[in-house]
């Protein structure tokens, strides 16, 4: 009976995993078809021919590598430009005592707030005063404008998380604030740091709407919107070589995320839960 | 109240200022990359502006006056409003649901935690792809599976009428964000004691009872800020939407995002679309502070 | 070997006033607990003399050097804390080291030093621990010994002992007592507990709201609080304190007279209302003149404690010696020992009359002995 | 005060703009670095597909092999995502230095914000007697000014046809008028396959098709003179065929634009379709099996009384007046009409963007192309229909020029007109007359 019981469970919950992953397979599956079989009514669903002809495509015939290393560049520089300010930020709003400190946490709250769509056009006129227009730096600094407050968000709680004792005992010990802060605090604060950079890269890696306005050169247009402009257009809908384009979009997040599973759930546990 | 003749504040001092320069940095970007174009869209929001140039004329409170009185900035609120609350309660009923079910002893755990989370990972612009090839109406495997298994007879069109379009938005939105919900309502039933519910259990509470008593209390300080954070995401979704229907059919699924969008790409009304954008966010700002002022009352 | 000196310190948060006007005088070498019921300033007291608080208005000096505005890794202190603080992604070793480190002693001679404080406290085989391998007595004596290597002026703890359960903290004070004894130099030691206080240091100076009460010895704190406060926080059970008035020469409660030694007060006592003290110890159950009732008996072994009630709905401990057992319910005429009453001004924090004499200071060994075992 | 004369010098705009910003170092800061001896010119287009891209390749070689330190580098752009890209280049002055294959209504929007270069430079430089007679005069707004030239005609709403199928259902005819047409796709229609991919999408492409529909009514959108004329009789009959369409159309058609349609008829999934000749090159690739079997007429009208009336977006190039190292810039222009490259650049869809240089259309090498000489007939009628092309920035011969026709297509008003109406089935007059007032609001603002 019980068995039984474990049994049903195990199936029914299988069964909604499976339903929730269901696109994602039915990509790869898509991505695997040859392109006279895509279009069969009704659809096959399991391919008869299994080919990788999209792929070899996509590497060979077009500029998808030249936009996943754009992203791969735009990804990393937003990730490590955030989390460095936001980690010394963070340490700041946490740890020190100066006027205007819960004001300024406060605001970080409120430019949660700000829609994309208002920062744009300004975002773009400055990019083009700081000489940057259609560079990945304006991307990057523009990605600041919604990285920059989750990650400063999540770090704070991590912050709080390590103990006031420890940087007072290193300061005791003989270390300056800055000293604590890399021989002491940093170490601990590691796995905070690792979840964060995780999320800044994903959002980062998937934004679009920056990338459709603010650079408009196959050079330095990230997959988001490279992809699109690449592979719908007036002409043609190319499904296959979209979904293979987006199984290897995912690749770099399915590895990271393979890795790095339980820093990703521990920053939702530190960040989500104490607010 | 701290003066200078003060003994002590010399070291005081120096640490605030060391934080005040650490947190420097992270001011400067703000300013530049969100304060100032914030008062620029501002500023521009009492000018009609065209885009290309952003050339035009100042009209006080014009643009202000045709939001309130024109029809399009309430319709795409309403519109608004609907995709938030369906795709966030779906979100939410769904996130804690399947976070239950994670958290149960279940065959390969892991890996089924890896696929339940995978969908919040991939790109928004992969997700909508991939969504619209299974919604397609004549290769789609949507339909077929449907009318395969017999539930319906002709194909549906799925996103191209109502109320098919909002069903098909919200359901695509649920979808791509619910594993926001599972991680984080996971990570706090992790830390509900065990205690809890065996004395639930001594108590002579059947699982659902144990549901409602034990785990729903414990997860309310959870569920506020996830509500919170994904109500101000969904509220300002702008790719998924524009990308899945593009506001269509009519201006059926046009929220306030595509609205702003439209209005100062399409229409070239830059600051018409200022207006819109501000008179969002005070939206927004009300939606906000009501909710903290609510859950804060109740806590 | 250094003296530590708070003048005239005054430490505001916002509009909260944590501490005012505290002047403590700590000699070189000595041992001086902290001691006050949680939130009476002693721990912040404790993060100015490390440099981790900043005083509001004041001066803090150690060795004759005033070091408000000197950072705490100048300060040549150490500091134990009650967390212990252990950097947990360091070993025993690396934590003990990290002191001489930051103050860029050679890697021989750090591994020397290293290798002697372990020697100390017996922690050899735990050099290549983690901290989170270790047990809460191992991590304590970790800290101690991370405060030890650097041999600073000054060494300051804060409740050391408290996350240790009861019989390793009987253990460590001894330790303490002990280590201090060998090195000499001066320590403060903050607590809660009146007992560490009473058994360790060579002063107390006990805190209450944020202002010092009373900075003496142990035995002069038990014996002659000064006032009610200090008289009601030192000792176990705590001393009786009962309302009344002083009418000739003896204390008047609910129309009964307690006679009282009325020459050592004559001094400051006139009649009105006055509040008399008596430690538990003092109150004989019988041949006595007041009424009361039996309401409760605790036997802790060689002793019990009696709760008597007397008119009026006043509540007393009496501390008698294990033998006969008085019944619940039973009345007696209690009597207290009249060269060891103590009397207050009226009012919450009452200060005590002082005496002319020292009639009635007991030996301090008894009194430990006594308290051990509470 | 204006705004305009607030911002109207550029430098003092943006110093109000950035004023609030740290822009004292921004100032300080050196401008886009560009090297002396080289100088680089920006392309944009959203036509992009390989072969083109092959094609625009050479062109961008050629001419780099001409002229030493010039380099030209494209940038692709897309239908839907040029109007905010464009407008973010404009509003910084970081513009391309050419951009083609626009929309003609797209650049006379553009150029009555005063942001073009006037073109007749270039045109000399090609040769004004080598256009078909007429060809620029949609680009010439101002009179004796080009706002731009075209870089191709199109024919955009040809109705294609697969004899096969027609055959099969005992159609000797291919349809001329409304009633036809509805016949053949309701004869047609069965078996797995729709009878025709129009669009009801709220997107540009039923815009557009719709307009020409309007058209095929015998109405307009605007009169010669541009007053709002879309509240007509005429109006009511195509939104009425419009509506009759819908059960021929697959469903997913609520979501057509450009791609989904093509491919509908590619696929083989619709007996029609309504498409440019790019119909040819992609059948060839994805579908030849049907290779034989294609055929292209001019779209229906209501009756033969009523002309048929062809959409011809008249792809443009234009040149931003802010672009830099205008001299080369224009040489390149008109370099772009050089025979070699012009040539592979249709040849990448023949039929799909047809020359706007008569002396090209009687180049062999332009007519020896495979798919052209297969389909001969075909790519003629498509050449001889867009030459008589229209769209909404130009709706006749009699009509101005509207410069407000590219926003009146990326507002969606024409096609949230025919979702109300064929989706929402809402009160005809009250959806055409809340249409005339938004088009009157654009068209005033």
């Amino acid at each position: 009976m019980r068995i039984l019981r474990k049994l049903g469970f195990n199936l029914f919950t299988w069964i909604l995993v499976l339903l929730v992953a269901f696109p994602l397979v039915w990509m790869i599956l898509t991505s695997l078809k040859p392109q006279t079989e895509l279009f069969r009514i009704p659809p096959t669903w399991l391919p008869e021919t299994v080919t990788f002809e999209h792929y070899w495509r996509l590497l060979t015939e077009t500029p998808f590598l030249i936009y996943f290393r754009n992203s791969v560049v735009l990804a990393t520089t937003t990730t490590v430009f955030v989390v460095v300010l936001g980690a010394i930020g963070a340490y700041s709003l946490v740890r020190f005592a100066y006027r205007g400190r819960e004001t300024l946490a406060t605001l970080v709250l409120f430019t949660y707030l700000l829609p994309s769509v208002v920062l744009i056009i300004p975002l773009y006129l400055m990019m083009v005063e700081l000489g940057l227009s259609n560079t990945l730096a304006s991307l990057v600094l523009a990605h600041t404008t919604f990285a920059l407050p989750y990650a400063l968000w999540l770090l704070r709680s991590f912050m709080e998380g390590v103990p006031e004792d420890l940087e007072s005992a290193a300061l005791v010990d003989g270390a300056s604030r800055m000293g604590a802060f890399r021989d002491v605090i940093l170490p601990q604060l590691l796995p905070g740091i690792i979840s964060t950079a995780l999320f800044t890269f994903i959002l980062s890696w998937n934004e679009y709407l920056y990338a459709l306005v603010l650079v408009n050169s196959d050079a330095v247009r990230p997959l988001t919107t490279g992809v699109m402009t690449m592979l719908i257009s007036a002409f043609n809908i190319e499904w296959s070589l979209l979904m293979a384009a987006s199984v290897m979009m995912s690749l770099p997040l399915i590895v990271v995320f393979a890795f790095l599973q339980s820093y990703l759930t521990r920053g939702f546990g530190a960040g989500a839960v104490k607010g | 109240m701290a003066t200078a003749a003060h003994a002590g504040h010399r070291l005081e001092r120096r640490y605030a200022r060391l934080g005040v320069f650490l947190i420097a940095p992270t001011i400067v970007v703000f300013s530049l990359v969100i304060v100032y174009p914030l008062l620029a869209a501002i500023y521009l929001s009492f000018f009609s502006v065209y885009t290309p140039t952003l050339e035009g004329e100042f009209t006080g409170a014009d643009n202000y006056i045709r939001l309130l009185t024109n029809a399009a900035f309430w319709n795409s609120l309403i519109t608004t409003l609907i995709w938030t609350v369906g795709t966030l309660s779906l979100q939410i009923v769904f996130g804690v649901g399947m976070a239950l079910l994670l958290h149960q002893n279940l065959w390969f755990r892991s890996l089924a935690r890896s696929l339940v989370l995978f969908p919040y990972f991939v790109s928004t612009v992969v997700a909508v792809l991939v969504w619209r090839w299974l919604f397609n109406d004549l290769y789609g495997a949507i339909n077929h599976g449907l009318m395969q298994l017999g539930i319906m007879d002709m194909p549906l069109d799925w996103l191209g009428t109502m109320p098919n379009a909002m069903i098909g938005v919200i359901l695509v939105g649920a979808w791509k964000y619910f594993p926001f919900v599972v991680i984080a309502v996971l990570a706090r039933l992790q830390t509900i004691p065990e205690h809890l519910y065996e004395a639930a259990k001594i108590d002579g509470a059947g699982p659902i009872a144990r549901f409602f008593d034990v785990t729903l209390p414990q997860l309310r300080s959870v569920l506020v800020v996830i509500i919170l954070l994904r109500a101000i995401w969904d509220f300002k979704e702008f790719d998924l939407i524009y990308l899945l229907t593009g506001g269509g059919p009519v201006t059926s699924t046009q929220t306030l995002s595509l609205l702003v969008y439209q209005e100062a790409f399409a229409l070239n009304e830059m600051g018409q679309a200022a207006a819109y954008s501000i008179g969002m966010m005070l939206v927004m700002l009300v939606f906000m502070l009501v909710y903290i002022r609510r859950t804060a009352r109740e806590a | 070997m250094a003296e530590v000196v708070l003048k005239d310190i005054r430490k505001e948060f916002g509009t909260f006033v944590a501490l005012e006007r505290l002047n403590v005088a700590i000699n070189a070498g000595e041992f001086v607990a902290l001691l006050g019921p949680s939130g009476c300033g002693k721990s912040t007291t404790l993060r100015m003399l490390a440099g981790l608080d900043f005083p509001t208005a004041g001066e803090i000096s150690i060795d004759g050097r005033v070091v408000n505005d000197v950072a705490p890794g100048k300060r040549d202190i150490a500091m134990v804390f009650q967390s212990y603080a252990l950097y947990p992604h360091m070993t025993v070793a690396q934590n003990i080291a990290y002191p001489l480190k930051k103050r860029g002693v050679a890697r021989p001679e750090r591994d020397a030093a290293v290798a002697k404080t372990a020697t100390l406290l017996q922690l050899e085989p735990l050099l290549n621990r983690k901290p989170r391998q270790l047990s809460g007595g191992q991590q304590q004596r970790v800290a101690l010994g991370r405060a030890l290597v650097r041999e600073p002026k000054v060494f300051l703890l804060d409740e050391p002992l408290s996350n240790l359960d009861a019989k390793l903290r009987s253990y460590m004070r001894a330790e303490l007592i002990e280590l201090h004894r060998r090195i000499g130099k001066t320590m403060v030691y903050v607590t809660h507990d009146q007992l560490e206080a009473m058994t360790m240091a060579d002063r107390i100076a006990v805190m209450h709201d944020g202002r010092l009460q009373q900075f003496d010895e142990p035995e002069i704190i038990y014996n002659q609080p000064a006032n009610r406060f200090v008289a009601g926080f030192i000792g176990t059970p705590s001393m009786n304190q009962l309302e009344g008035a002083i009418a000739g020469s003896s204390f008047v409660i609910n129309g009964e007279q307690v006679p009282i030694n009325r020459a050592l007060y004559e001094q400051a006592l006139k009649d009105g209302p006055v509040v008399l003290g008596i430690r538990p110890e003092n109150v004989s159950l019988s041949g006595g003149s007041l009424p009361a009732t039996v309401r409760l008996v605790e036997n802790a072994g060689h002793e019990q404690i009696v709760t008597v009630e007397i008119p009026g709905g006043h509540r007393l401990l009496a501390r008698e010696a294990s033998g006969q057992r008085p019944s619940v319910g039973q009345t007696c005429q209690i009597g207290f020992d009249a060269d060891f009453i103590h009397l207050f001004q009226p009012g919450e924090n009452g200060s005590r009359f002082e005496t002319t004499g020292q009639a009635h200071v007991i030996p301090m060994q008894a009194q430990r002995s006594a308290s051990d075992e509470s | 005060m204006t705004l305009n004369r607030f911002m109207s010098t550029g430098v003092r705009r943006r110093s109000v703009l950035g004023g609030m910003a740290a822009v004292g170092a921004a100032a300080a800061m050196p401008r886009r670095i560009r090297a002396q001896e080289t100088i680089t010119l920006r392309w944009w287009s959203p036509q992009s597909s390989p072969e083109q891209l092959a094609a625009y390749e050479t062109q961008m070689r050629n001419f780099e092999a001409q002229h030493e330190n010039v380099q030209v580098v494209f940038e692709r752009t897309s239908d839907e995502g040029y109007a905010p890209q464009l407008a973010a280049a404009f509003a910084s002055g970081d513009v391309p230095n050419i951009v083609t294959h626009l929309p003609s209504f797209a650049v006379s929007d553009y150029w009555s914000a005063g942001l073009l270069e006037p073109f007749n430079d270039v045109i000399d430089m090609v040769g004004p007697e080598n256009y078909y007679e007429g060809a620029n005069q949609i680009y010439e707004i101002d009179p004796g000014v080009y706002a731009g030239t075209g870089i191709g005609n199109s024919a955009a709403n040809m109705l294609w046809l697969r004899t096969d199928l027609m055959e099969q259902a005992g159609i000797d005819e291919a349809p001329r008028t409304w009633d036809q047409l509805r016949d053949a796709v309701s004869r047609m229609q069965g078996g797995g396959i729709f009878g025709a991919p129009l669009p009801y999408g709220r997107n540009s492409m039923t815009s557009l098709i719709f307009i020409g529909v309007i058209h095929q009514a015998g109405g307009q959108v605007f009169s010669p003179d541009l007053q709002v004329a879309i509240d007509s009789d005429e109006t009511r009959n195509a939104l009425e065929f419009y509506r009759s369409m819908r059960e021929y159309c697959p469903p997913g058609a609520t979501n057509y634009s450009w791609g989904e349609s093509l491919t509908a008829f590619v696929s083989g999934a619709t007996a029609t379709g309504i498409y440019t000749g790019r119909v040819l090159i992609n059948v060839a690739n994805q579908n030849p099996g049907i290779a034989d079997y294609i055929d292209c007429v001019l779209y229906p009208t209501v009756s033969e009384d009523v002309p048929a009336w062809t959409f011809n977006d008249f792809p443009s190039v234009f040149i931003p007046r802010q672009a830099s190292n205008m001299d080369v810039t224009k040489q390149f222009a008109a370099f772009l009409f050089d025979p070699e490259g012009y040539i592979q650049q249709l040849h990448a869809a023949p039929g799909h963007v047809l020359p706007v240089l008569w002396t090209i259309s009687e180049n062999p090498e332009y007519l020896d192309n495979p798919i052209i000489e297969r389909y001969t007939p075909q790519v003629d009628l498509m050449a001889a229909a867009a030459a008589e092309g229209y769209n909404l920035g130009w709706e006749s011969q009699g009509h101005q020029p509207n410069v407000k026709a590219g926003e009146i297509i990326n507002s969606n008003v024409i096609s949230e007109m025919v979702q109300r109406v064929v989706l929402n089935d809402e009160n005809v007059d009250q959806v055409l007359s809340d249409t005339s007032s938004r088009l009157e609001e654009i068209m005033g603002s």
